[in-house]
């Protein structure tokens, strides 16, 4: 009962700091001028349709390398963490293995579509790699007896990862600064070859978070 | 054989696919198509599905006169539902009976599987080799042969053409 | 006017299911209603004009999230057959 | 006129959420309780499509896609999870 | 819009609730999927700006003004990377609580007191 | 045309009003998913299509048709995997029911549980 008390005193003391914090707010009513400069770039500069794209892929990059990373460092713990363990699973209706092995192509081609348009729709390399990462999480629900080759899975994840880092650099040697998207020819706006480098490093990106993604399901799966 | 086939008929479902998401850009199409040749060529494991259906005019006539029995069977099977629903009395009369099926491809019987769940008052619970197990919202008929006749039977004939 | 209507509607709707799932004893049952705040919160996301967070929300914090919950339930769970 | 018609539909599928809510809240068992997120997640499929029209933003069709995927893996998990086969 | 920023309190209140009162190990980590939702929501709401439109600049969007027509895309661009790093953060997580299953047999957080003051 | 796609995007609205009524007043879960699955389903598939054909100059018509075409296919799978599911579980049926067929079957052969 103590204890009850004690939580709802903290609560109503978190409330109390918030509530200056949320009464005194005040909505702006324009942009900022690094918001306005990231708008007018992504036009000007980038050839870039989804601004957001732009601020994660080229403007803000270092972040989302150390994004990478953490997703990195989270697949290796629970790897070292949970080991294999077996028990009796009950085999998937027949029509859903039917469905499944046909749904599974088409979900993967989702997909490619969403990371590779992520500069002229919403989406991009994150949301493209949780789809195809769903799209094996359902080969595993039909079939209890899938099994993925590991080995595989970890060659795209570094190779993918190995050639996001080759692109920033040469974007370091080649034009002005690390991730840049001008090491190759802008193109025209609002076609899908466009925007210099993004397209490309969005879809190694999302080939990186797909297999990292399986990589977890499975690991956590166990056998 | 089947194995060509399947891949090229889902090559080519999966090529309608990326044209209906972006456009006849010229672009577009040469991602579409080196897309749609590594999936196909990554899926050489699964079960091929597709490898059964059957390419002649009649049974391209017939999956498309089924297309139409199939909406027709869809809309009275939601009017009869929301006549249910809507009735004060809630008027059910339910049970799970088992009817049988001639179909052996796996496709076909998918497709018939989810079209019995689409129309009126059934829904499919179990497939056990050749018997469907389906509960059934309203209870006419409680031996096997009557059930089959009046659940299964007004598909099937369009389904075996198609599916063989 | 109509947005402000969804945002009510769907807002009360979370803050229910949120204390709901928490006072929820069976952990499957807790998991759902926890699944529905990360649905209807990707809706208001698309409302307030960011379908990146939208779609992210929806992909991630609905399904994987979820799957995620269901795997290490089902680990533990094994564990208690087994004994 | 058409405009009123479009937004008397919005809201009525906005009611249709909360009833399939309720039946979340009272459900006595897990699986009643999953049928209702099943139906909660094709209406919000809809009202999505519904925001995109009344924004006028076609662009926004992409996360009825995803959500329609997304949640129909999620619910293939439950059922697999509730008849012991994940 | 001033009612998501409520909404986005409220919750991360409850979500904190949950993680200081239950005590159960799995609850807690709903207890936290929960509040990192509400902070999400707050770094939205806080991003838009009345009668604007999504940072997607195709025909929809006038491109000479579009300054003027679109919200911020700082704060989506933060909250898509946050919404990642959670689902990492939530799995591992996870896997501490199987491990330390297998070691003790037990959810309760009351069973692991070793390093209580 | 606009009118016509409003007044078929209300109908769609309406089934899936009545989909909704149907989950919460329905009597046990075989039941609640009969009524969850039909309705919506058409529901949905009139809404999206009220919506396409009021606004044909904005060319989504083809997004709408693959959304309509994963309706048509993923719902009565999902349908089908939790009545699997929650007949393989035991859950009951309501006191109405005339006969299961499924559960005589399984004691017959004794190789599943019930």
């Amino acid at each position: 009962m103590i204890k009850k008390t004690l939580v709802l005193i903290a609560i109503v003391g978190l409330l109390m700091v918030f509530w200056p914090l949320m009464s005194n707010f005040e909505f702006s009513q324009n942009l900022s001028e690094l918001a306005s400069n990231y708008v007018r770039g992504s036009v000007n500069e980038l050839n870039t349709q989804n601004v957001v794209t732009s601020v994660i892929v080229t403007y803000r990059g270092l972040d989302t390398l150390g994004e990478v990373t953490v997703l990195f460092l989270a697949t290796v713990g629970i790897g070292f963490l949970l080991g294999k363990r077996k028990g009796k699973k009950r085999p998937a209706s027949e029509l859903l293995q039917t469905t499944s092995s046909f749904l599974f192509a088409l979900i993967v081609l989702f997909g490619v579509y969403i990371f590779t348009h992520g500069h002229l729709t919403p989406g991009g390399g994150f949301q493209g790699g949780v789809v195809i990462a769903t799209a094996f999480l359902l080969l595993m629900l039909s079939d209890v007896n899938m099994k993925f080759n590991h080995t595989i899975l970890q060659i795209v994840e570094s190779f993918s990862g190995a050639f996001y880092i080759v692109i920033g650099i040469v974007g370091l040697v080649l034009t002005i600064g690390f991730l840049s998207a001008e090491i190759i020819p802008l193109g025209e706006f609002g076609k899908l070859i466009s925007a210099g480098a993004i397209p490309i490093i969005y879809s190694f990106i999302g080939l990186k978070v797909g297999s990292e993604l399986t990589n977890i399901i499975d690991t956590m799966r166990g056998e | 054989m089947k194995k060509l086939k399947h891949s090229i008929l889902l090559f080519l479902i999966m090529m309608i696919f990326w044209i209906l998401f972006t456009s006849t850009d010229i672009q577009e199409l040469i991602i579409g198509v080196i897309t749609s040749l590594i999936i196909v060529s990554m899926m050489n494991k699964l079960q091929p599905v597709l490898g059964d259906v059957k390419l002649n005019p009649k049974s391209i006539i017939y999956s498309i006169i089924y297309i139409f029995v199939f909406l027709k069977e869809l809309i009275k099977s939601n009017v009869d539902v929301a006549l249910r629903v809507i009735n004060p009395k809630l008027p059910i009369n339910p049970g799970i009976v088992k009817v049988k099926t001639k179909l052996k491809s796996p496709l076909g019987r998918a497709i018939l599987a989810n079209s019995i769940t689409l129309t009126p008052g059934t829904l499919t619970v179990e497939m056990k080799e050749e018997y469907f197990y389906i509960h059934w919202i309203d209870v006419t008929s409680e031996n096997i042969e009557g059930a089959t006749k009046s659940i299964v039977s007004n598909f099937e004939k369009y389904l075996e053409v198609i599916f063989g | 006017m109509i947005s402000v209507i969804m945002i009510v509607v769907l807002g009360v709707i979370m803050i229910v299911a949120g204390i709901i799932a928490l006072h929820l004893k069976n952990l499957l049952a807790a998991i759902i209603t926890a699944g529905t705040i990360s649905l209807l919160a990707s809706v208001i996301y698309l409302i307030l004009g960011s379908p990146d967070v939208a779609m992210t929300e929806a992909s991630i914090g609905s399904g994987l999230t979820t799957i995620i919950f269901l795997y290490a339930l089902n680990k533990v769970q094994k564990e208690d057959k087994n004994d | 006129m058409a405009n009123i018609i479009y937004n008397i539909a919005g809201m009525i599928s906005l009611v249709a959420i909360v009833l399939t809510f309720i039946r979340m809240i009272l459900g006595p068992t897990v699986a009643d309780r999953a049928v209702a997120l099943d139906g909660m997640t094709i209406i919000a499929i809809s009202l999505i499509v519904f925001i995109a029209y009344s924004f006028n933003r076609i662009i926004y069709l992409d996360v009825a896609i995803v959500y329609a995927l997304i949640s129909f893996v999620g619910i293939v998990a439950i059922a697999r999870y509730l008849e012991r086969g994940i | 819009m001033i009612f998501t920023l409520i909404l986005g309190f409220v919750l991360l209140l409850i979500g904190i609730y949950g993680m200081l009162s239950q005590r159960n190990l799995i609850k807690i980590i709903i207890g936290f999927s929960i509040a990192d939702t509400g902070i999400h929501i707050i770094i939205v709401s806080i991003g838009y700006l009345r009668n604007r439109t999504a940072p997607i600049l195709n025909s929809a969007v006038d491109i000479s003004k579009a300054v003027q027509q679109v919200v911020d895309p700082i704060p989506s661009a933060l909250v898509l990377t946050a919404i990642v790093i959670g689902l990492a953060v939530t799995a591992l997580m996870l896997s501490f609580v199987v491990e330390l299953y297998k070691k003790r047999k037990s959810l309760s957080i009351d069973d692991y007191q070793e390093l209580k003051w | 045309m606009e009118l016509t796609g409003a007044i078929i995007t209300l109908i769609g609205s309406l089934f899936l009003f009545l989909g909704a009524l149907g989950i919460f007043r329905m009597p046990d879960v075989y039941n609640r998913m009969q009524a969850g699955t039909k309705a919506t389903t058409l529901g949905t598939i009139l809404f999206l299509f009220g919506i396409s054909i009021g606004h044909l100059e904005c060319g989504c018509f083809g997004k709408i048709s693959i959304l309509i075409l994963f309706v048509i296919f993923t719902n009565p799978v999902s349908s089908n995997a939790l009545a699997r599911a929650s007949h393989y579980v035991g859950i009951k049926l309501t006191d109405k029911t005339v006969k299961d067929d499924l559960k005589k079957d399984n004691i017959e052969n004794k190789g599943e549980k019930i």
